[in-house]
């Protein structure tokens, strides 16, 4: 099987899609000739040529607007947008409008729009190439969110996400885009959404750790360093955040009676929350400590600081530590 | 048409008594077409008169009417069935004369079991694909980036389908028509914009709006061809439109109508226009009525009759009156439809929250668990 | 004491504050001669003018945009949003900017913008004049968010954030709007900022019940029908929700070791799933039961089936039941 | 000015060579101004190079290049020291000219302890609002109402400062470039737009922007004058710039150029044109560098001489060589600065972040609590 890393992935599960599927277009923000800033959708133009493969005019909103009136008309648009940090010009056009087509009008019009942008700090990328967004679409519904931490998954998801038929924001984390390496089948398949992975899960886990897109790979570093302190931790990678594997958290956590959630989001109000609420609504009589958040702070996405302000393996395992200690 | 229209350049046929204007170029429309557009024009007429009738006696929660502005819808008149409008709220005329019913219509008024959107939206959000009448959104201006994409869509999907979008001069302000217009010149869209002034947003001017000399103006940011046309006269309506479609059709890409009009009532049932604005303004326009236009026009041709205009006033009346009958006897759609459409398929959080509803629904003593 | 209903208090802070302080401008669509869809300006026209009341372009970005750059000059704008659903379009100068500008230039450009606008659903409104926004925006630091409930709350909070310098999103509950009548001091008050308000606290509360803005009236039906069925329920209105009143919320659930919060927002990452999280971390100890949610569902904001979506007070008396029989 | 710029109507005072084209009127621009312009426009040359250089050898994060388009920083020289500038990140010319000093910028590049932003955003994110440069952010357009919104403010505070503010064309694309020029229109604010049309958005040509003539046109939808200049001849940037002020001084509101000039290298230190772009084009704009012209023609006002460059070059290259020794030294703000300026004052989420931060950087065994 070849080796990919997540542009190479996210990339081959474009270029079989829109193969397998004349409908499907490409459009953003340097996504053609250029083949995006991070070269995701390089080579498409050439394949594909400039109608389905499309360079637009610089405006979000003009991108996720124009997309869903393809989509309403029989296209399946995927859209590009270069950082997650530049998708609130759209924000209206993915609230109001994308996440609401299908149920606004009865039914009638189901809007499939897969939308591809990158995610995530740790590439000193100050306030503006470093958000992490995803609970503010979680919170929307009608809209699904997916969230690779990997090349394998990522191919997978983003095929699944091509084939069906609601829209979907596809979160990849930009800081592992080229890091993160896997083998990947060079042919077709798909991963149910909404299934989470569980990593090196054990009958005698002590504690529950989740986490998606670029935090997986700390999530796994913090349950190697875990290991050696003698403490077994299992690592669930969410994969799909909206709507998510609660069943999965929850044999998990019942299990382990302890749990930690780790993102780079700010903390208020982020998805953490919601995960940490849906398990004691339906499991707080296992829970033996408190569900501990690590997590970004609650300021912009510093610059200098960047290294200060991600969550890491230390500060996971202190986390860990203290819902053993507790 | 020009790239940059002379500003006073108004394109009219008919003068304010509905005759022709000396050297008028009098579009061709056929007589039946033009008698079922009049009829359409009646209907919304009359629809409007009604339904503000019913809102005011606290029957109906909310409505928004066109009077004064219905040969304005008229622009959807030249195009084929298979090409796709993207309305705002305030062009009834386009529902009715691509066959959207009476019935359809009111039941959409009262979001009732037959509601073709189930009841989702408020009154006047309209949604009919079966027509390719697009769901109507209230955030002002969303549908012009979408209608240049199902126009962009159709070009690359090699049909050659053209699509049209609605909206008022006031959301010409709003950064959605920017990039729609923007998108659709650079693409040579085959999209169609018909931007309604009817003089007032609200309670806001159009001189507040922009410092434009026209809106039609505005096409000259976007390298295509904007024209200024009075939208009080069907005839240059058709006319202006007819050939912006053909024009989309033929490749040679999108146009920007600026249809002259007035809002001569209310924004909405919840409006009091006396508030902001001067009660003389509405006279004037009065006298530039589109239906007295068109009517007069279709006189001196002999395509009109007093006697035609009644049984169209009565058959409409009377099937307001059955359609608003049979509304009385729906009930809204069922509890359980709230959760459906959200996606294809319930994800396990609407599965859950759909069963405690039901249940809570049976039960008398209902409680909400996790 | 004159008494007055939401829309009147409000009126009544910002004449008060514009009398007090030429630098405080109204800018919003309709806001000038009409005094507003919902005539909480009406008469500041003809009071301060047409300079510092002003009737702008149809364009939310345009009305948060340049109030940011009145703000940087020297102004002190109070933006009026007509709907909060119609709040997406300034979305990217409202996170990425007026957040960001006091953070991202080092303190050296602070951004005092107070933005009203009127939320919540019971009127009828369906999709697009119904939403409770308030998650999105307590996940973006940098912002305040406040949220009356009632005339007194209203002009005493709006009096105070257009008097401290950080950037302000003011949610006005406008099913209550007129509904919602009580003395009002004609004068000059402030309340402060992040300070909930703990109605009928008693010793004996044997539930905390946590609402805010629209829901505290359906939270204070719903006390007095636990009353009447023999259960004390003490109720808080959050009133600040960023930053918001942990040491109140603390103080009642460990007391009562059972909790219930209260919003119209779509469940899923909701505001309470915030405050689900922040006590159990801090007093997880202390719960007797699971600390439940009634809120709206996960679904667009219907029309026909409102009174069904929206939470209620048999379903918060259900859900108290329901920690109570844990 | 007029309100709709003949499209080939470039305004323009040299020609290539540096020479005055015949009949063009030269703006009397104090010798001792243009000399300092000159003496600007090569700090910034070297500085770009330099930087770049640094970027190369991994020294140095993230760079982004003026080089040929440094005239077009120069709408700024007319200004008083009271108006109010928004830039984008690619006007280095303006905050030299307003005093910045080669210290504070290179220490914002590197985000050190004495960068005037804290180290809080990228290289290139500069702010000064000690000399009203108001802070750059990445999302392009966003500045546009906000200055709309300071000239605005200026106004009706009965000062008459005007706000100049800097974007590509193809942030013209977004929303905000509407909105922000359509309420400048409408509020006749005095405010300067100065559109730097270098042909290139990242790898996007201008051609997919718009299908308008120029970006000057634009300037009509908002009923503003538009005006077209040689963005690479510093003379006729001066001239058009100070039209433009003067007009907004004097309450006649706002006026957009475009300044017509090449990004003659990649967008930034992380772009590489030769995947997008005939290398050939850059060639033909260098010769129409700024810097060449300039030179020319203050060589035959006898304004200029070797010698004087060459001071200007090691002086420069100097400066520059010290304030990055100095940066050396310089470690990046403390741990604790984080949390600040998030709000006035830190409310209770992060005073207990911080404090958790701070403890767990002193302890070795570092965890989180709620
Ligand atoms: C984005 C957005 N902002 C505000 C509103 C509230 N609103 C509804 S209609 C309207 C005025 C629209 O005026 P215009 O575009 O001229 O259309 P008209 O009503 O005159 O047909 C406003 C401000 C809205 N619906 N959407
Ligand atoms: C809202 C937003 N979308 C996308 C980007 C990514 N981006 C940074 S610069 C740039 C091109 C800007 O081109 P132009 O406006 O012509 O300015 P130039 O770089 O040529 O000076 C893009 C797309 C951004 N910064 N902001
Ligand atoms: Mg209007
Ligand atoms: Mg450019």
């Amino acid at each position: 099987m070849p080796v990919m890393n997540i542009i190479e992935a996210v990339r081959n599960a474009l270029q079989l899609q829109m193969r397998a599927d004349q409908r499907v277009v490409v459009l953003g923000e340097d996504v053609g000739k250029f083949g995006g800033v991070f070269r995701a959708t390089s080579g498409l133009y050439d394949e594909f040529g400039s109608d389905r493969v499309i360079d637009t005019p610089l405006a979000e909103a003009g991108i996720i607007g124009t997309a869903i009136g393809m989509a309403l008309y029989g296209l399946r648009p995927v859209p590009e947008i270069q950082f997650g940090d530049f998708i609130f010009p759209a924000f209206d056009q993915i609230v109001n409008e994308l996440a609401k087509f299908r149920y606004r009008s009865g039914g009638q019009y189901p809007c499939p729009v897969v939308i591809r942008t990158p995610v995530g700090g740790g590439i000193r990328g100050g306030h503006y190439h470093s958000q992490s967004p995803e609970a503010l679409f979680i919170h929307t519904p009608g809209l699904k969110v997916v969230a690779p931490s990997n090349p394998y998954d990522a191919k997978g998801l983003l095929l699944a996400c091509m084939r069906q038929n609601d829209p979907v924001l596809f979160m990849e984390p930009k800081r592992i885009y080229r890091a993160s390496k896997g083998e990947v089948p060079e042919g077709d398949y798909q991963l149910e959404l909404g299934k989470a992975a569980l990593l090196h899960g054990r009958e005698d886990a002590q504690v529950t750790l989740i986490a998606w897109s670029g935090m997986v790979s700390i999530a796994e570093e913090t349950a190697k360093k875990a290991t050696e302190a003698g403490i077994s931790v299992e690592v669930i990678d969410l994969r799909t955040l909206m709507p998510f594997d609660i069943d999965t958290i929850l044999d998990s956590v019942k299990k382990t009676g302890r749990c930690v959630v780790l993102h780079e989001a700010p903390r208020t109000c982020g998805f953490g929350a919601e995960i940490i609420a849906s398990v004691q609504e339906r499991a707080i009589e296992y829970l033996e400590a408190p569900i501990l958040r690590v997590t970004g702070f609650d300021t912009p996405f510093p610059y200098s600081l960047e290294h200060e302000y991600m969550p890491n393996a230390d500060r996971t395992l202190g986390a860990i530590r203290q819902v053993l200690e507790w | 048409m020009v790239a940059v229209p002379a500003q006073d350049d108004l394109r009219r046929v008919l003068d304010d008594d509905g005759k022709p204007l000396p050297g008028a170029k009098v579009p061709a429309i056929p007589d039946a077409t033009l008698q079922r557009i009049f009829d359409t024009m009646m209907l919304v007429r009359i629809m409007d008169d009604r339904m503000m009738r019913l809102q005011r006696q606290g029957r109906l929660g909310f409505y928004m009417k066109a009077i004064g502005e219905e040969a304005s819808h008229f622009a959807v008149a030249p195009l084929r069935d298979s090409d796709w409008i993207f309305p705002s709220y305030r062009e009834q005329g386009a529902w009715f004369w691509r066959g959207y019913s009476v019935q359809q219509f009111i039941d959409q008024l009262f979001g009732n079991v037959d509601d073709p959107i189930k009841g989702r939206q408020m009154p006047v959000h309209h949604s009919a694909n079966w027509i390719n009448l697009v769901s109507i959104s209230s955030p002002v201006g969303t549908q012009i980036p979408q209608a240049v994409g199902a126009a962009y869509a159709a070009k690359v999907m090699g049909k050659d389908d053209v699509s049209m979008v609605y909206f008022g001069e006031g959301t010409s302000s709003t950064g959605e028509f920017h990039v729609g217009m923007n998108f659709a010149g650079v693409w040579k869209a085959p999209c169609v914009f018909i931007c309604r002034n009817n003089g007032w947003a609200i309670s806001v001017p159009k001189e507040k709006q922009t410092a434009a000399k026209t809106f039609a103006a505005k096409a000259v940011g976007y390298g295509m061809p904007g024209v200024r046309v009075d939208g009080n006269d069907l005839l240059a309506m058709w006319q202006v439109a007819s050939e912006a479609i053909e024009r989309a059709r033929a490749g040679e890409g999108p146009t920007l109508i600026e249809a002259l009009t007035y809002r001569v009532q209310g924004h909405s049932s919840s409006d009091d226009p006396s508030v902001y604005r001067d009660p003389k303004e509405p006279e004037i326009w009065e006298k530039k009525d589109p239906i007295n236009r068109l009517r007069a026009y279709m006189r001196h041709r002999g395509l009109w009759n007093e006697g035609w205009e009644k049984e169209l006033s009565e058959k409409y009346n009377q099937q307001i009156t059955d359609a608003l009958a049979a509304a009385d006897h729906k009930g809204p759609p069922s509890v359980e439809t709230m959760f459906d459409d959200v996606y294809e398929e319930l994800p396990w959080n609407l599965r859950e929250q759909r069963e405690w509803l039901l249940q809570q629904a049976r039960t008398k003593n209902p409680h909400h668990h996790g």
